[in-house]
This record gives C-alpha cells, structure tokens and sequence, in this order.
C-alpha cells in the first residue's frame, strides 16, 4: 500500500466507485421514517408537522421568488412597475412577523409536549396491561457497546436481544470517552457519559433486527461502533436468555478490564459479569459527584 | 498643543471640549474610554464563565479539601484580602479625583498608594496559595481545586497587569505632567482598578462566604 | 547521539504518509517561491512598509481577504479528501487517524480561519467608509487583531507537518480531547491556535463596535446607518459576549493537559460536559458572528441591484438585534441528548425557534425589496439570489432540529451536518461572496470580470445540491457524522458517491473563481466612476479604492441612502472637498509592532504546544515588550499635510 | 459625529476640596462587606436565605462601585457603556443560571 502514490490512489479509488455504483443496486432504508415502536414513532409525528409547518412558508417564498425575479428583472422595455422609493407598508410587514410566531407557537406546543412525555416510559395503547420494563445497562467502551442485563445477569457485546411490547429502559454510561447511543427505527438517541446515568426508554412494537451505531465520535475506532438490537417475542426472548446463561463462558474482571481497553470486536456474549461492573464505572471519580436520582440509584442498588 | 498626542481625529482643528473633565476632552480620549468599558463587558463575561465553572465544580472535591475545610481554618487571609482592595479601590478614586482637581504631587501619592495596596494583596494571595500548595491541596488535586485556583488566580493575574500597568502610567504622568493623553490612561486604567474590586467582591462572596457558611 | 535525533525527528516532523511528504514539498516549494520573487523584485520593504506594518483598514482588509480565500482553498481540500474517502465503502484511502485529522481540521478551519477573516475583511473594506470615517476607532489595535488571527492560523496550519494535526473534532469534546486519550501535541495546537486569533476577534469586536457608535459622520444618526453597518454592530455584540466563553472553555482544557488539573477530566471529579456547555455559549452565537454581516451584505445588494430602497428597514434593524439578542440564549440545542431536564430541553427548543421569525422577516423584506425594483443580475445578486432558496431549506431544517425529541433523531447524522452547511455554505460562503463581488471595486479599483464568474456560479451552486442532498437523506437512513468508513451492505454507497460528485462540482466551481480572479487580474480595467453598481451608500461617493484618509472632508449625511438621495437631488458635487476646507488630516502612523507581536504570540503557542517552557517564555516577555512599547510611545500618529491631499485629490480629478 | 458634552460631574477648575463622594463610596462598600461578613459568622439565617441576601449586597457593590468611582454617568453622547453593562449583567446571569440548571442534569425521567 505504502508504494502507491496518492494520485494512483485517486484513480484507483474513482475507478473502485464507479464500479461499486454499477454493482451495488438500492439505497438504504430512511430508517427514521420506519419506526418500529412507539418513541420512533412519536418522534416521527413531530417531524411530519415540522415539514408541513416549515412548507407553509418555504413553498411560497420559493415560488415569490421566482415570480418576483423574472418578473422585476431589469430588460430593455420592461413594462413592470417600478416604484423605487416604496419601502414600507404596515400589513405586509405585520403579516410576516405575526405567521411565524404563530408557527413557532404551534410546533413550541408539540415538542414541549412530547419532550416531556418521552421521559415516561412509552405507552401502547394497543397492550394496556401494565408489563414490566426491561432494564439493560448499556457501557460504551473504546470502541465497543457492552450491554450488561442486570435482572438476568447475563451481558452482551456489540449486540442485544429485548422483547417485543415491552418497554425497555436503557442505563448509559461510558468508560472512556462521551458517545451515543442510538437506534434510529427504535427511537432519538443519548449520550452515554462517564460518571452519569442517562436513561432512553425504547420499545419494538414487531421483531427484527435493528441497526444501531455510536453517535458520537469516540477516536480511530469510532466507525466500527455498530450493534444490532434484536426485538424478539418474550417466549424466544426467554429462551435466548437461557441459552446464554447456559451455554456462553463468564465475563470475568480480568476480561472487562482487558474489554475496557481500546479494541475492535465482534459480537459476544456471556453468561455473568463482574458484579457491580456498571455502577463502578458510573460512581468512579466524577460520577460520585453526579446527582444520579433516586429511583435510579434504588434500581441498581436492589438487584 | 496637546492634542495633537490623542491618536486619529476627525478634524485637527476641533478645540478640546471644555467644562469636561480632561480625560474626556477629545473625541479621541471619549472613544477610547468607550473602547475601554467594551473591553471590561468582555471581562465581565470571561468572569463570568469561571464563576459558573466555580459553582458547577466546587463539591467534586476528590480526595482533596472541601471548601469549608480550606477556608474556614483561617479566615484572616480573605478577610484582609478584601479590606486592602476595597481601600486600594478607595485610593485609587482619589488619584482619579486629584487628577481633575489639580494637585498632581497627591495624585501621584495615591497612586503609589494604591500600588502598594495592591502589592500586598497579591502578596497575601501568593502566601494563601502557597500554604494551600504545602498541604498538598494543588490544582491537579480535584476540580474543585482546579476551579478555585483558576478563578482566583486569573482575578490575580489582572491584578498584577494592573499594578504593572499603573507603574507605567505613573512614569508617564511624572514625564509628561497630566495632558487629554495621560489623564485618560490614568482614568483607564483606574476603571480596570474599580473592575477588579467588583470582581473580587464576588469572589469572596461566592468563593469564600459560601465556602466557610 | 544519532538515534535520539532520529526520534526526536520522527516524532516532530509528522512522517510516514505520502501525502505530508507531498505537503512539506509543496510548502518549501511556495516558500522559496515567494522568498524568491520578494528578492528578485527587490520588493521586501515595499512587503514592510506598505502591508506589514499597515494600519490602514483598506490594507488589512486586503490581508484579511487573502488569508481568508487560502483558508477557503485549504479547507476545501480537506472536504474533497474526506469525500474521497466515503466515495465508496470499505474505502482505504485515507486512514481512521488520518480521516479524524482531517475533519477536525476542516472544520476548525472553515469556521475560525475562513469564516471570521471573510467577515472581518468585510467589517475593515466597508465599514469606515460606509459611516464616513477616516479608519476605525483604533487603528493600531485593528491591526493587533489582524496579527493575531494570521499568526494563529499560521500556527494552526504548522501542525500538519510537524507534531501532528488535532484529531479530536473541530468541537473538541474533553475526555476524548484530553491529556488521557488524545497525549500528542495536535490537539494543544488547537487549543493555543484558536485562543490566539479569539484574543484577535474579541479587540475586532471591541474596536468596530466602537468606531460605529462613535465615528458616524455628522448627521447618520443610528437609524439612518446603512444595514451592513447595523449588521457589523451586531455581529459585533455577539462576539464581545460570546468569545469570552470561547476563551474560557479552551483555557481550562488546555489547563488540564499542561497543567494537570481536572476540570474535564474523568478523575478528580472532573466534568468534560462542562466543557460541552461553555464551548457552545461561544459555539451557537458564533454562527450568528458570521451570518449577520452576510444578512447584512444581503441587503445591500439586494437594494442596489434593485435600484430601489430597502423594503421594510426597521423591521430588518429589528431583526438584526432581536437575532443577536435571542441567538445568545439557544446554546444547549446542541447537546439535547445530554440528559439536561426536560425543562431545559423545551426552554431552548422554543428560544432557538425563536430566532427563525425574525429570520423569516429578513427574508421577505428582501423579496420586497426586488418586488417593484428593477433587478439586475450580477455577480453580487446572483449570489444573494441563490442565497435565499438555500437558507429557506436551512432554516427549515434547522426547524426541524430545533424541536428537542426530533434532533434525537436527527442529532449527530449526516442530516446535521447537511443542515449546518446549509446555512454556513449558504448563507455565510454565499454571503461574503456576494461581498466579496460587490466591493471588490471598491477595495481594488477594478471590476471582476463575469468571464469565469458565471462558470464558478453554477459549478458552485448546482455542486452544492448535488453534494449536501444526499447527505439529509443519509442521515435519515441512520449515517452518523465522522465515520471514516462504512460497509458496503448499508446501502449508503450511492447517495455518497453522488454527494461526492457534488463536492468536486464545488471544488471546481472555487478553481473558476480563482481562475476569474487572475484573468481579471490581467485583464484590468480600472474603476474610474467610484461607482461602479449605481450604488446608494457613502462609499460609493469616493474614488476605488479610496485614497488612505478616505475622506478628504468629512461629509455631512442627512438622510438614509446618503449617496442614492444627493445623486437624486443632484447635488453629489457637495462631497467634492473644496481646497479651501482641506485641512491637515489626523492619521495614524505605521507600526511593525503589531506584525511583531503576532510574531511573539506565535513562539509564546509554539512553546506552549510543545511544553517547551523556554521557548514559551521568550515568547510572552516578547509580547509584554510589545504592550509596554506601545503605551510608552508618545508620537503614535502624525498631520496628512494639505499639500498632500489636495494633490492626490487633484489627482483623483476630485478638485 | 455627536457632541453631547459630557455630564460634568465635577467643575474642572476646582482646586482643592474634598473629595465627599469617594469617601461616601468607600465607607458603603466597608458597611456592606462588614455587612455580609456579619451574616455569614453571626446571623442564624439558613444556607439559602445567607447565600441570598450576601448575593445582593455584592450587587449593591457593583452599584457602589459604578456610581462613587467608576464614574458611570459621565457621557459623551449617548451612554452606550451602560447599555452595553446592562447587557452584559444580563448575559453572565443567563451563563450563571442556565449552566447551573443544564448542569443540574435534573432528568426527570422515570
């Protein structure tokens, strides 16, 4: 590699592109505007009135524009007024102070609304039984995701597996530098910090498989932050559990230790971790000083 | 003729205002002390940020000291901080005061006076730190330490451009007497003084009343 | 002996990519190239004494605009690399390392040694003359600034070849940014570079500010102040409360890693979000810094080209304000997802909301202002022209991201960065073009010539689409910001490729304005109207360029649109200096001291990158000599005498 | 150019005097330092009620120190400097403020 020069470089590469674009066919999936569970979907809502709202006033300005451009453009013999001393008039000018501060009232409404709703857990109104959350305490590391599963004691790397209809509330943390956390078809994301909890409910309404990325960069290792979350049925959910427990080998100290150092990995599973694993990296030094809320901390404390 | 010393003017031959006090008789000597209050809203603000990263910091004291611990073992070093630089505050207004009302011998006493005072209180804030240091409370002890030493230490650094600063105007003023020039560096660098004072008022407030209630 | 030399060399100068190699060719090559020519043209004190160690604002402008069209070309290069890289998946063109170098310089660059130098060299072009003024407020200071912002960017720049580049992003996000995760000096020579040329934009601030509150000439009173100049004033507001935080915010970070302290870092009870709070208290005003002035060039083009009054002009006074005023309280949109209350989150959605009604004001009181006028169609008011699609669909993205729960979605994607590129391509880049056009006469005494103009127009804006598009839509399908790379199986490979395609389109469309810029350049026609566009405002009233006073007698303005209303009442000869009034005129002298202490600044950084404490030290007592020389100084200016101007007057056929 | 002459607040010729206003401002600036110390060794008021009330002393002492020595009225044309410190008392209690709410991180959710 090192012989080539960076112009045989280019040719090279435009040549792979051009190639790539023959063979490859299809685009991706607008993953935010295929939401597969109530978060994604609500956020998704808000969206919709922002482009309707904000088309109120782009379209007409667009099409003024151009009238008003070929229409006063300045040609020999042109017939259109010319008024060059007009520079004021009330109503117009009140007219455009008033439609953008009703627009901005409408969608300060809607997003006040929903900002505070996402902090409550997702309600689905199709499965009104009170189900239990899921929690999965979620450490993003150089340059991996370790998910940890606090009630069945079992972790993941770089991928997790959740049950569908139930409300999954996510603890992020970091050991190491701030990234995010996101899952675009599930919902908005947040960052995962040393020494804080932040909580995200989500929530799959249908199984699959869902894309999530680091959204944050995070160093040289930043692009390979993928994980996949797997929405499954409680039942197979269940077995997968099981199946985990029985059959992966232990995460051990040594092991996260080793995990927390920079490093590229697959996707891994284990059927412990070392105990207290997350809440030492949320209270090491600066997260002692955190005002980590009650709820919460009761939440870590009585597993 | 003096004004030909008060940097770019509009019109040469504009006579100095008079019924005004010197520093502002030029055009030029008014814009700079306007120049000069601009500059202090940005300082204003730069305090400002170090205040709010003083207040955000100022539990996470990691194995170091509490605030309570570091400042309410003695009291004296802050408290005559302070009473030295309202008084350095006070003196300096009499230089200023002087400098319009003529007697030019007891407007340079003040501001010997005031340098003085200003010596001492970073000497004092030199003695606080460095015993704060022996014990082992540094900087790369704990944020808290971080912040402390930074906002007071940045409020002791304008202090000491200060003195340094009215040295050099001193000099000036005993070479070229009080002129539109001088009157307005003395009159300048008085308003910094004052500043500083402000600033400082809320650093023992914040810092250090809070610190030891 | 030998082997520690090696090691050292090794570690100072970067090594090991062909393209560094390529580089350091290049910049010997340029160096000699200019030491060369300097020489053979004997013009190494005309350098001096006619640029270097200007005060005049005319010349800095000219310096600003230089520096700032290279940054353009060197950032631009930067962008063309990184969409090199993600032309297609699994690409190895650049490294990680490289790529993460490339984009926080990129960013860095556009935005502190592109942006601010092209608005500066606006405020020093235009403002003066526009108030009618002989210089700004403080000329020397002006020229400190000047100093400072090269020297910084020069600083900046001495990273790619020797100690490394930062590579912590242009935001520069502690812990990630810190001593613990980033040891190398790139990331000091962010912190020193960018704090040097802030100290710079804090006094232009500082100094325009004042110079438009005091220096208008008698009669313009503020609300007959031409909009550009109301713009400046509040842009000028901006900085003077925002780049302290900036200040702040670099301070302590580079206090942690020289300093060992804990502010941002994860001992200690250190807090890096801190860091993320303080950094955009400067980080949101900092857009409106730029895009005021462009708001404001704007609306004077739209105006002359026009030929009609600006429609609605308190209504864009009170825009300017109310967006300098509101833009200073919508910071924390930038990190929604940091777990701040839901209040906070509401609160500055709504605030940042805010700022689109005034926003939307602007825009249609500049579409007024063509309804009923007569357009002619420049380079000037093609740019503006294309401005207004382009911050429409910005602004409404920005909208959009504005609502707290949809930037959950949107935060960190590609669709982020379509949107801000949007508005700073579109809105400031397409601005201070327009400028750029529209004064150039005035700054240079000649046209630009529309030959290349057109081609680069077209190459520039159609390229813009075709690269920032795909780029809303690849966020939207979950493409995240700083990605060196990404699979093939994503399905992103051919919006990227068509995105990079546009970003040539765009590189192409910067060569045909150099390339405009030469031809004119050989092919000069000289400006001898003053007037070139039918214009409105007083600086049309003077020769291009302008003589160094400006004003050879101060006008006396009475109405808006000063120069528009005399050239109505036929009465521009009343600006025409008589002999009789010529009086001498108040400058101020040259200095090298400023070109000086830029150069003390630059050791002072260089040492305090390296840690080396020596060199730092002999840096800072040279910039302390600096300041002490100057306030020492006692004959800083010096008399015009009549003789003088009434003989360049003459010579301008002005008598 | 406008040229408001400057409020003058203090005849130029005067010889002499004394100078009242300076010592006015130093003893209010005494009596509200004193004042605070006061508060926090001797009053028994809680944290917050102490924390408020020495905060508005040191307000009262930016006045003080504007009014008795900075000079803050004296202009030459319109009083920009104000206007522009006003401004500026604005923006350092919205850093102050919103940077202790946003960092209070008070999230709320349940």
């Amino acid at each position: 590699m090192k012989r080539i020069t960076p112009k045989g470089k280019l040719v090279a590469t435009l040549a792979m592109g051009v190639s790539t674009l023959l063979l490859t066919s299809g685009c991706g999936q607008l993953l935010v505007f295929h939401p597969a569970g109530p978060v994604g979907q609500s956020e998704l809502q808000l969206i919709w009135l922002q482009i309707a709202l904000t088309a109120v006033v782009i379209i007409p300005v667009l099409i003024l524009l151009a009238i008003i451009v070929i229409r006063y453009r300045d040609r020999p013999g042109s017939k259109a007024v010319y008024r060059p001393d007009w520079s004021e008039n009330r109503t117009l000018e009140i007219i455009w102070w008033v439609i953008p501060i009703i627009i901005v009232g409408i969608l300060g409404t809607v997003t006040a609304k929903k900002t505070f709703a996402l902090t409550q857990p997702p309600k689905n109104p199709s499965n009104p039984t009170v189900v239990q959350p899921l929690t999965i305490e979620v450490t993003s590391m150089d340059w991996k995701w370790l998910f940890q599963y606090p009630n069945q004691q079992i972790a993941t790397v770089n991928y997790c597996v959740i049950p569908t209809n139930r409300p999954v509330q996510f603890m992020l943390t970091s050991n190491g530098p701030m990234n995010a956390f996101w899952v675009p078809q599930l919902g908005g994301m947040e960052y995962t910090m040393p020494g804080m909890i932040m909580r995200l409910w989500l929530q799959a309404d249908k199984p699959g498989i869902y894309y999530g990325h680091g959204g944050n960069f995070t160093g040289q290792g930043f692009a390979q932050m993928q994980f996949n979350v797997q929405a499954e049925s409680e039942q197979q959910f269940n077995a997968w559990v099981a199946s985990i427990a029985n059959n992966s080998p232990q995460l051990t100290q040594g092991e996260y230790d080793k995990m927390a150092q920079p490093s590229i990995l697959g996707q891994m599973s284990f059927s412990s971790f070392p105990p207290n694993a997350f809440e030492n990296v949320v209270m090491s030094e600066g997260g002692k000083y955190m005002k980590h809320d009650q709820v919460m901390m009761n939440s870590i404390s009585s597993k | 003729m003096s004004i030909a010393h008060s940097g770019l003017q509009h019109h040469v031959d504009e006579p100095l205002q008079t019924g005004v006090p010197l520093e502002f008789s030029t055009e030029d000597g008014a814009t700079k002390i306007l120049g000069f209050w601009l500059f202090m809203v940005t300082d204003v603000l730069l305090f400002a940020c170090l205040f709010a990263t003083y207040v955000v910091l100022y539990k996470h004291i990691g194995a170091g000291a509490s605030a309570a611990k570091l400042f309410g073992d003695d009291v004296s070093g802050f408290t005559a901080e302070t009473f030295i630089l309202l008084t350095s505050s006070f003196t300096c207004g009499l230089a200023t005061y002087e400098m319009r009302h003529g007697s030019h011998s007891r407007l340079k006493l003040w501001i010997v006076i005031t340098m003085l005072l200003g010596l001492s209180f970073i000497g004092l804030e030199v003695y606080e730190f460095s015993t704060f240091v022996s014990h082992g409370d540094t900087m790369s002890t704990s944020a808290f330490l971080s912040a402390f030493f930074t906002l007071v230490g940045t409020h002791g650094a304008h202090v000491s451009l200060g003195i340094i600063w009215m040295g050099l105007i001193l000099y000036q003023i005993s070479r070229r007497g009080v002129n539109p020039v001088t009157a307005r560096k003395l009159f300048i660098v008085s308003l910094y003084w004052h500043f500083l004072d402000v600033v400082w008022v809320f650093i023992f407030t914040v810092v250090y009343l809070t610190g030891v209630m | 002996m030998p082997e520690s030399v090696r090691n050292f060399a090794t570690h100072f100068f970067v090594t090991g990519d062909p393209m560094i190699y390529g580089a350091d060719a290049a910049i010997t090559l340029v160096s000699l190239g200019i030491v060369f020519t300097l020489t053979y043209f004997k013009k190494w004190k005309w350098l001096w004494s006619e640029w270097l160690t200007s005060v005049d604002h005319k010349k800095i402008a000219i310096m600003y605009l230089i520096s700032a069209i290279l940054m353009l070309f060197r950032g631009g290069a930067d962008a063309l690399l990184m969409r090199t890289q993600l032309a297609v998946p699994n690409n190895s063109f650049l490294t990680a390392e490289h790529y993460d170098q490339i984009f926080t310089t990129h960013g860095t660059i556009m935005i502190i040694f592109m942006a601010m130098p092209f608005i500066f060299a606006m405020f020093n072009a235009v403002v003066p003359l526009q108030i009618g003024a002989r210089d700004v407020a403080f000329p020397y200071l002006n020229a400190v600034s000047f100093w400072l912002f090269f020297f910084g960017a020069m600083l900046f720049n001495l990273s790619f070849v020797i100690g490394g580049s930062p590579d912590a992003g242009w935001t520069s996000y502690p812990p990630l940014a810190g001593l613990q995760f980033d040891p190398g000096p790139g990331e000091n020579y962010y912190l020193v570079a960018v704090s040097i040329s802030g100290i710079g934009s804090i006094a232009t601030g500082i100094n325009f500010m004042a110079t438009i509150l005091k220096m208008r000439a008698p009669g313009m009173t503020l609300m007959k102040m031409p909009l550009f100049t109301w713009s400046v004033l509040a842009s000028c507001v901006v900085i003077l409360f925002a780049f302290p935080a900036l200040t702040v915010a670099l301070a302590l970070l580079l206090i942690d890693r020289i300093a060992g302290a804990h502010f941002f870092t994860m001992l200690a009870g250190g807090n890096p979000m801190q860091f993320i709070n303080l950094f955009w208290i400067w980080g949101h005003p900092e857009v409106y810094i730029v895009i005021l002035p462009a708001f404001g060039i704007y609306s004077e083009v739209v105006a002359t080209f026009s030929s009609k009054k600006i429609f609605g002009y308190k209504s864009m006074v009170a825009s300017l304000m109310a967006i300098a005023v509101i833009g200073y309280l919508t910071w924390a949109h930038h990190f929604f997802t940091m777990g701040a209350s839901a209040g906070v989150n509401v609160f500055f959605s709504i605030s940042t909301m805010c700022v689109a009604i005034p926003t939307g004001v602007k825009v249609f009181n500049w579409l007024l202002t063509m309804f009923r006028g007569r357009i002619r169609m420049t380079m000037p008011l093609l740019w503006t022209l294309a401005f207004i699609p382009n911050f429409a669909i910005g602004g409404a993205t920005g909208v959009w991201l504005a609502g707290a729960p949809a930037d959950y979605q949107f935060h960190n994607s590609y669709f982020l960065i379509a949107h801000f590129h949007q508005t700073l391509i579109g809105g400031v880049v397409y601005g201070m073009l327009a400028g750029m056009y529209y004064w150039w006469p005035k700054m240079f005494g000649f046209k630009l010539k529309d030959r290349f103009g057109h081609w680069a127009f077209w190459f520039f804006n159609i390229g813009f689409y075709v690269c920032f598009t795909p780029q809303y839509i690849l966020g939207l399908m979950g493409m995240q910001r700083r990605m060196y790379t990404y699979g093939a199986n994503m399905g992103w490979t051919s919006l990227n490729f068509v995105s990079t395609v546009g970003a040539f389109l765009m590189g192409i469309g910067f060569l045909f304005i150099a390339a405009q810029i030469v031809h004119s350049l050989f092919n000069m026609e000289r400006d001898v109207t003053g007037d070139i566009w039918n214009g409105r405002t007083l600086e049309w009233s003077l020769p291009s360029p302008a003589p160094h006073y400006n004003f050879a007698v101060i006008p006396t303005v009475s109405e808006r649109d000063a120069w528009w209303e005399m050239k109505k009442a036929g009465n521009t000869s009343d600006l025409l200096p008589n002999a009789k009034e010529i009086r001498p005129i108040h400058m101020p002298k040259s200095s090298g001291v400023p070109f000086l202490m830029g150069v003390a600044f630059f050791v002072l950084g260089f040492g305090v990158v390296f840690n080396w404490w020596v060199i730092a030290i002999v840096g800072f007592v040279g910039v302390v000599a600096c300041l002490i020389g100057r306030s020492l100084e006692e004959h800083p200016d010096y008399y015009v005498p009549v003789d003088e101007v009434v003989h360049t007057e003459a010579a301008l056929g002005r008598l | 150019m406008s040229t408001v002459p400057a409020k003058a607040p203090a005849p130029e010729t005067h010889q002499g005097g004394f100078p009242w206003s300076h010592v006015a401002g130093y003893l209010l600036s005494l009596v509200l330092t004193i004042g605070a110390f006061a508060l926090v060794f001797h009053a028994k008021l809680s944290f917050h009620e102490t924390l408020f009330v020495i905060l508005f002393l040191a307000v009262l002492q930016i006045l003080v120190q504007l009014l008795f020595f900075m000079h803050v009225t004296e202009r030459h044309g319109p009083s920009y400097h104000m206007m522009m410190f006003g401004l500026a008392m604005f923006f350092v209690f919205v850093i102050v403020g919103a940077s202790i709410w946003i960092m209070s991180f008070g999230s709320m959710v349940s």
